[in-house]
């Protein structure tokens, strides 16, 4: 970190780095909008055959990998929804007078319905259910289909016309190619827009860390549901293109196999990535023709499903060896021709910088002096703070209550963690909630921060009632947290983290993350989060990936993703726990500017002198009981509150408040260290 | 008309047998390995199968059956030890694709080696019996049997014996578990072993009666996973129960309704229990019940 | 810099649109439409005949064998000679008994391989899907699937398996002389069991046969109590159970077991000896009407087919070791009604389909083919007769 | 018995010991004090295996059993008492006492567990989730002492339980120290464990910071501060 580099404005700092994005995603499009075109002039009719299948597969698969990469959920009925639409699209054009297009809206539609009854009870269940509730659809639609008059039976669907554009019909694989490959283009696009809009950064940070991501205000399940939805959608679309193509439809096509077809599409392409479930679907097509012509040489005689063994084979091998599937592999090459050729982001002047970064955080500086240089960074640090910290804006005055619990009770099983517990937190003011291991305080914290519903009591927050709500409810009023074991979105950078933390004054869905209609929104919270990491003295490391930082700067990283939410109330889960001594004052002296600056505070601490220190407000707890609440001068004269630490009876306890007066004159002489600093 | 009745839930019953015995397996592996094992269903098939082949060589019934038990019971742990455990970050998603690939390989090895033709084991010493218009047959008795023995002897294991708690305490607490000496590897390797044996047994008894086929095991281990998913994945006792349920509601969907539908049974309870009680018939939750 | 990749999406609709109105021009893959009508152009050099076949998959037992037969008789002819003088080519493709693979490896002989007819597919499904592409593609199309919607109304598609509804004549007319007034059905759930019930009833009400009761079961089913139950409740006079191995097999050992003793006819799909396996003594009784190959030792010396059908068996058993089922038979049949069109009229594909339609009296493995424009099966139950099952095997009935 | 040297240890990004050194003999009781992560837990994790410790060397007995997996560590007569009472809850008492000598052969005597904690013997077949969060301590420590084990640690075993249950606790390490025991014990209650202990270590931010006797430790500002504070002894 050079004071030059973080003088500079943000704007210049970004410029290449977002340029190269979009460049890479440009020439990246670009060349495929050419291959596609391409493609159909030279290629024979067998590998016609396979392109026009790929295309129709890539759109469920781009569906597929969006639920797998976004919401982390895993379908094996992704067949189900191709079914529902082909068949709908079927029905409603050999049935109906319905115009061709509306038809096949209309099927995609259905699709989409379908999925968002499922979605709707399952995604609220985490793990693997959906990936049970969807193998269990996929039967049923198979099934259906089968025994249906309406869906005509075994016998399916058929008599389906080719389409026509401009009066043009679509009526050889050529021409079919170019009638599907513009959709598979745009949907490869719309699925590019929505990972990288603000919709589908928040899904990648639900995935990194649930919690963190509510806590910011995301509403996981409902996004979550929206993508699942979406991604019926892609299948959808894709079954209307297999109507069009294959101008029958039978159960079959809603089969188990074509479901795992799909999964293999998006693991071998590279699970997550859109362009991987593009790649993966024409590989596995043409793994599909290619392996029925190799698998009988090298075994003899060998007829029957045996490209079964290739799949499965396959499937087994990349999940072992290369989990990072066609992707990962590109990747892989990508980093080796550029390290071969000198050129890129050279990874040596990364970890050099990373190295610099930890030389200057010295995570277990106990007993070492700060070097004379470390105080001077501490001290431009905080002066760096003090300039640039951002508006904290209160909603009401200054002392007035912002959070109020009454009654806070939590029992597991028989066991009461925390019980009965009232207290105000004032506006404007630092509160500490201490107390010793068990007693109770991190229940506490999370009942109010929402991470756990609280067995009786409320929690009101801006005289809202949101105990028992998701955090997500809390957060979107301004409500936000640290975390005591740090949840990092290790998926993105310094800077995405951060940014993250602007979710809830954003705006733009799904469907405007993925027209990519939300870039000025999007800028605009960028340059705050950069100027957030600036002010924090971050601004060095905004382009790395977070899991790359030294512990303490996570720490701070962490804070600045809470400020970027511009909260009312900042609640803090042990801050200062795995910081050095210097680490920790630079974050004492923050928090003190930012409650000048109207911020109110809760935290929760172990280092108790710094919560003497640094708070107005003092509540102890132990055993589930609030046992003493006030000025840190009340509280440590309190002989429950000694008792409580030392583990001793109360009358001990009075006879070492009176003979441990040197601990008293180290504790007020701490401020005093700190104000130096 | 209550003859009628009994006679499908005997049928139910022999058919949720197999369901029951499968459903052992996956929650032997669930709970310890957390583990979703869709080719639990291709090792009774290969079982079935095994067993076939050596009783057309010649050998005795009893031994072929031990022998495709034991064989089943190898390729289960080797599937573990070469596949599994090959795995970082092992989640019960990267499992359920993982094993999907072992699935789809173990049956296009039965369909080289045997053929698309379903084979049929010779029926288990016994004779038919017929009460009041009832009839059961003597393989329907064999595979209750099984269970019986079989879902009962794993019971026992978990309850009475010293590895069997053991394998619970792996699942219950794993640091703990590791803390007194229980190798998490070896509690891996004798469940997946637990899983092979059972889903050997429930291959081999359901052969006579149901044939074996390259491509049945897929069908007939999601329905026993619905069965351990109505033990919430934990309890054998609830799994067993779901799928005897199972198994007897099938027949009264093939029986009262259409015939046509009865697979779609055991998907919809699938559904249906995932929305309104994803912990399974389990009333109260813990890491593994037997 | 406020350029992103969010203006890439107009863009890309642009060159999307540019793309599709583009389209055209080279490459073998626009043959399209405006290339039909066959080859006038090629009335020499080798013909070639194209075949989409169930050889993995589902279907795989029925393709196999009739990949085997087509290859042999391809290989027999082209050692005679060929078809007056010109060799044949047979381009077999797999697929993979989906309807996809069905239109994609139809696709790809029209296209790439450009054939003069095409023999496939070996079931129901894929053969539908095939039906839209050789029609617009006017190519002849000789199935080898049984039911009767592949090829009605079709001017291009024809077929060499029995249809469904001469089996069920010759079921129906079989209880008629033995007297039997009502029968109950236990059909699988696939396309083969589709429409049974309808065609049965129909049948049957010209010969006061009434049909009093359905079930259906699932072609994985292993299970047949429930539905073996409702059969024995309905109490008909004779029961039919119609559907494939092994199922159909199963479902006769649970027709046994349940103590069902009224006679029970079973179809054409278990014509094979994998049914003994599956239904085991059980199987003993059981009356199907069927081809005349698998009980070809036991036809009268005088029977028309009886050389026709030896010689395919004793070349097949020959060349691979086992006997033909009778999916190679229809594919048999498919292949010499090719060959007789061929040598009659060439490959021009209006000629060639025209000179199918008036194959008249070939002697097949089926049966004896009439083909006509308005019959594209050629069969009628002549083609049948009523096997009995017992000691592991189908024989005559009497 | 035990002797730790230089040991360091982490997870990911965070290194949370530095070079910690410290040694408990036979029949010894040392008492590991410090605030919330000062690395205690860590400590105790690494020393057994469960976390892989990055530099430094574990030996008991003037064994080397650095790294080597948890599941051995008994064997080599360690084990481990975790923290939040980790026992087997579908398991009796009983049960959870046997798993406990699974690394020994031959026959268990559950005697000298029970003569210890005689709570126990009326409920050896009560289900251990059932039991009290002292009942289920007394059970954690008696599993950990069924593999006969010549060290063994603790980790806050006085966490939420009543204070006559801690005091019966910490008798019960005097007792286990008499019988010739290496005891390692973490503990947030200072008074309690500088009670019984024979030497105390005082942790700060992963690293020892003080050593020697309760009784002159107690008088040290350090001591207080590394509970009321870090910042004081910074």
């Amino acid at each position: 970190m050079t004071a030059q580099k973080t003088a500079l404005p943000a704007a210049q700092k970004r410029a290449p780095r977002i340029l190269q994005n979009a460049l890479v995603q440009w020439i990246g499009v670009a060349a495929l909008v050419v291959a596609l075109i391409v493609f159909p002039l030279v290629a024979s009719p067998t590998l016609m055959n396979i392109g026009v299948f790929a295309l129709i597969y890539a759109l469920p698969a781009i569906g597929l990998s969006l639920l797998m990469g976004l919401a982390g959920q895993v379908s094996l009925g992704q067949a189900s929804f191709f079914a529902i639409s082909a068949y709908a699209h079927a029905m409603l054009i050999t049935r109906t007078p319905i115009p061709e297009v509306l038809a096949a809206v209309l099927a995609v539609g259905v699709s989409m319905l379908i999925a968002l009854l499922v979605g709707w009870p399952l995604l609220r269940l985490r793990g693997h259910f959906l990936a049970l509730a969807t193998l269990g659809l996929g039967f049923i639609v198979y099934i259906v289909a089968r025994e249906s008059d309406f869906t005509n039976r075994t016998l399916g669907i058929s008599g389906i016309q080719r389409p026509e554009v401009f009066g043009m019909e679509i009526g050889n694989n050529g021409l079919f190619f170019y009638f599907v490959a513009p959709f598979v283009v745009i949907g490869l696009i719309l699925a590019l827009n929505l990972t990288r809009s603000r919709a589908g950064r928040a899904l990648s940070a639900v995935n990194d860390s649930e919690l963190a991501a509510e806590s910011l205000g995301v509403g996981t399940y409902s996004l979550r549901l929206k993508v699942f939805v979406l991604s019926a959608a892609f299948a959808g679309l894709g079954g209307v293109f297999y109507a069009y193509h294959v101008r029958i439809v039978t159960p079959e096509i809603g089969e188990f196999h074509l479901s795992v077809e799909f999964l293999l599409m998006v693991v071998l392409g590279g699970l997550g990535s859109v362009w991987g479930a593009v790649a993966g679907s024409f590989i596995v097509e043409l793994l599909r023709d290619g392996l029925r012509a190799i698998i009988p040489t090298i075994i003899p005689g060998a007829t029957g499903e045996v490209q079964l063994i290739g799949y499965g084979l396959v499937l087994v091998l990349v999940i072992i060896l290369l989990p990072g599937g066609f992707v990962g592999v590109v990747q892989i090459i990508t980093r080796w021709v550029r390290r071969m050729l000198g050129k890129g982001p050279s990874t040596t002047a990364r970890s050099a910088k990373l190295q610099g970064a930890s030389d200057q955080t010295p995570t277990g500086a106990f007993s070492a002096a700060i070097a004379e240089e470390e105080a001077q960074r501490i001290d431009s640090a905080v002066e760096q703070a003090a300039a640039n910290l951002p508006e904290m804006p209160t909603p009401v005055a200054t002392g007035e209550t912002v959070l109020r619990l009454e009654g806070l009770t939590k029992r597991y099983g028989g066991v009461v963690a925390v019980d009965n517990v009232t207290f105000d937190v004032p506006a404007g003011r630092i509160t500490g909630l201490i107390g010793p291991n068990g007693a109770g305080k991190t229940t506490c914290f999370n009942m109010i921060s929402g991470a756990i519903a609280p067995t009786s009591g409320t929690v009101s927050f801006l005289g809202r009632e949101v105990q028992g709500r998701k955090p997500n409810v809390a957060a979107s009023a301004g409500l936000t947290r640290t975390f005591q074991n740090l949840q990092v979105f290790g998926s993105t950078d310094v800077l995405g983290n951060v940014y993250m933390g602007r979710y809830r004054n954003g705006r733009a869905g799904v469907l405007r993350g993925m027209l990519g209609m939300q870039g000025a929104e999007q800028r605009r919270h960028r340059d705050v989060a950069r100027d957030i990491l600036d002010a924090l003295n971050l601004g060095d490391v905004a382009d790395l990936p977070a899991g790359d930082l030294p512990f303490g700067r996570q720490r701070m990283m962490e804070v600045c993703r809470a400020l970027a939410l511009e909260p009312t109330l900042l609640l803090l889960d042990e801050p200062m726990a795995g910081l050095s001594g210097a680490e920790r004052e630079v974050l004492a002296e923050l928090l003190r500017r930012l409650r000048d600056a109207g911020l109110t505070v809760l935290l929760v601490e172990h280092d108790v002198a710094q919560v003497m220190a640094l708070a107005d407000q003092v509540a102890v707890l132990d055993d589930g009981d609030l046992i003493a609440i006030g000025t840190p001068e009340e509280v440590q004269a309190n002989p429950k509150v000694i008792a409580a630490y030392l583990g001793t009876e109360e009358d001990e306890a009075e006879q070492v408040l009176e003979g441990v007066a040197a601990v008293d004159a180290v504790r007020s002489d701490d401020p005093k260290e700190d104000d130096d600093a | 008309m209550l003859v009628d009745f009994l006679q499908l839930t005997v049928a139910g019953l022999s058919q949720g047998s197999v369901y029951a015995l499968l459903a052992v397996g996956l929650i032997a592996t669930y709970t310890v390995r957390h583990v979703i094992n869709i080719a639990q269903g291709d090792f009774a098939m290969l079982a079935g199968l095994g067993a076939v082949s050596m009783v057309a060589g010649g050998v005795p019934l009893l031994l072929a059956v031990i022998f495709a038990i034991i064989g089943v019971t190898v390729a289960s742990v080797i599937m573990e030890r070469l596949i599994i455990s090959r795995v970082k970050n092992l989640t019960t998603l990267v499992s359920i694709i993982l094993t999907l690939g072992v699935s789809t390989l173990i049956q296009a090895c039965m369909l080289l080696a045997w053929g698309a033709e379903g084979r049929r084991l010779p029926t288990f010493p016994g004779s038919d019996i017929n009460v009041a218009g009832i009839s059961i047959r003597s393989q329907e008795l064999w595979m209750l049997g099984a269970l019986l023995v079989v879902g009962g002897g794993i019971l026992l294991f978990y309850e009475k014996t010293k590895f069997g708690k053991a394998l619970r305490a792996v699942a219950e607490q794993p640091v703990a578990a590791r803390i007194v000496g229980i190798s998490p590897v070896v509690a891996s390797i004798v469940a997946f072993a637990i899983a092979g044996f059972a889903g050997g047994v429930s291959g081999v008894v359901a052969a006579p009666l149901y044939l074996a086929t390259w491509s049945a095991g897929l069908l007939l281990g999601l329905k026993g996973f619905v069965a351990a998913v109505l033990g919430g994945l934990v309890s054998f006792r609830a799994a067993i129960i779901g799928a005897l349920v199972l198994g007897v509601l099938e027949q009264y969907v093939a029986g009262y309704i259409d015939g046509g539908f009865k697979d779609a049974v055991a998907f919809l309870v699938l559904i249906l229990v995932l929305i309104i009680r994803p912990q399974g018939l389990v009333l109260r939750q813990s890491a593994v019940r037997v | 810099m406020a350029r992103s990749h969010r203006r890439i999406m107009p863009v890309a609709l642009a060159a999307a649109a540019a793309l599709t109105l583009t389209a055209c021009g080279g490459g073998g893959n626009f043959g399209g439409d405006d290339d039909t009508g066959g080859d006038g152009e090629a009335e020499e050099g080798p013909i070639v005949i194209g075949a989409v076949l169930d050889i993995t998959g589902v279907g795989a037992n029925l393709g196999v064998p009739e990949q085997n037969t087509l290859q042999m008789l391809a290989d027999q002819l082209n050692a005679e000679g060929g078809i007056n003088g010109r060799e044949v080519e047979l381009i077999i493709k797999d697929n993979q008994s989906t309807e996809d693979g069905a239109a994609r490896a139809t696709t790809e002989l029209i296209q790439n391989d450009d054939v003069d007819l095409i023999i496939g597919a070996s079931r129901t499904g894929p053969s539908l899907a095939m039906r839209p592409i050789v029609e617009s593609e006017q190519i002849p199309n000789i199935s080898i699937a049984a039911n009767a919607a592949i090829v009605e109304g079709s001017d291009w598609v024809f077929k060499t398996a029995q249809n469904d509804v001469v089996v069920i004549q010759s079921i129906i007319d079989n209880m008629a002389e033995k007297g039997y007034k009502t029968v109950a059905l236990a059909r699988d759930a696939t396309g083969f069991g589709e429409g049974i019930a309808e065609m049965i009833t129909e049948v049957g009400a010209e010969q006061g046969i009434e049909l009093i009761a359905t079930e259906s079961f699932e072609p994985s089913a292993t299970d047949f109590t429930a539905q073996m139950t409702n059969i024995r409740n309905a109490e008909a006079d004779a029961n039919i159970i119609w559907g494939i191995t092994p199922s159909a097999g199963l479902a006769q050992a649970a027709y046994v077991q349940l103590g069902i003793d009224a006679p029970v006819y079973q179809s054409h799909g278990v014509a094979n000896d994998a049914f003994f396996e599956a239904a085991g003594d059980a199987a003993d009784g059981v009356l199907a009407p069927m081809g005349r190959l698998l009980v070809a030792d036991q036809l009268p010396d005088d029977d028309p087919q009886l050389p026709v059908i030896d010689q395919f068996v004793a070349d097949y058993t020959e060349e691979f070791g086992t006997p033909p089922s009778s999916f190679a038979g229809h594919a048999y049949d498919a292949w010499k009604i090719a060959v007789i069109a061929l040598e009659e009229a060439g490959t021009d594909a209006d000629a060639l389909r025209d000179a199918i339609e008036n194959v008249s009296g070939f002697v097949g493995i089926s049966g004896v083919f009439e083909m006509s424009p308005e019959n594209h099966s050629g069969l009628d139950s002549s083609a049948l007769i009523m096997a009995e099952a017992g000691d592991g095997r189908w024989n005559l009935a009497e | 018995m035990l002797e730790v040297k230089d040991l360091d240890a982490g997870y990911g990004a965070l290194r949370v010991l530095h070079s910690v050194s410290l040694n408990v003999a036979a029949g010894e009781v040392v008492a590991v004090v410090g605030s919330n992560g000062a690395g205690k837990t860590t400590l105790l994790r690494a020393v057994n295996g469960i976390v892989a410790p990055t530099a430094g060397g574990v030996e008991i007995d003037g064994h080397d059993v650095t790294g080597k997996p948890t599941e051995k560590m008994a064997k080599f007569g360690m084990t481990h008492v975790p923290e939040n009472r980790l026992c087997f809850p579908s398991l009796t008492v009983k049960d959870n006492l046997d798993l406990g000598g699974w690394s020994r052969r031959g026959k268990l005597d559950l005697d000298p567990v029970l003569e210890l904690f005689p709570r126990l013997k009326p409920r050896l077949q009560q289900v251990c989730g059932t039991l009290s969060g002292g009942e289920q301590q007394m059970v954690s420590i008696g599993r950990g002492l069924m593999a006969d084990p010549k060290v063994i640690l603790l980790d806050e075993p006085s966490v939420g339980l009543a204070p006559k249950v801690v005091s019966e606790i910490m008798t019960v390490m005097t007792r286990l120290a008499e019988r010739g025991l290496a005891v390692l014990l973490v503990e947030q209650n200072v008074r309690a464990s500088f009670k019984i202990a024979d030497r105390a270590v005082v942790m700060q931010r992963g690293r020892v910071v003080l050593e020697g006797k309760p009784s002159e430790l107690v008088e040290r500002p350090e001591v207080r501060a590394a509970y009321l504070g870090g910042a004081a002894a910074a």
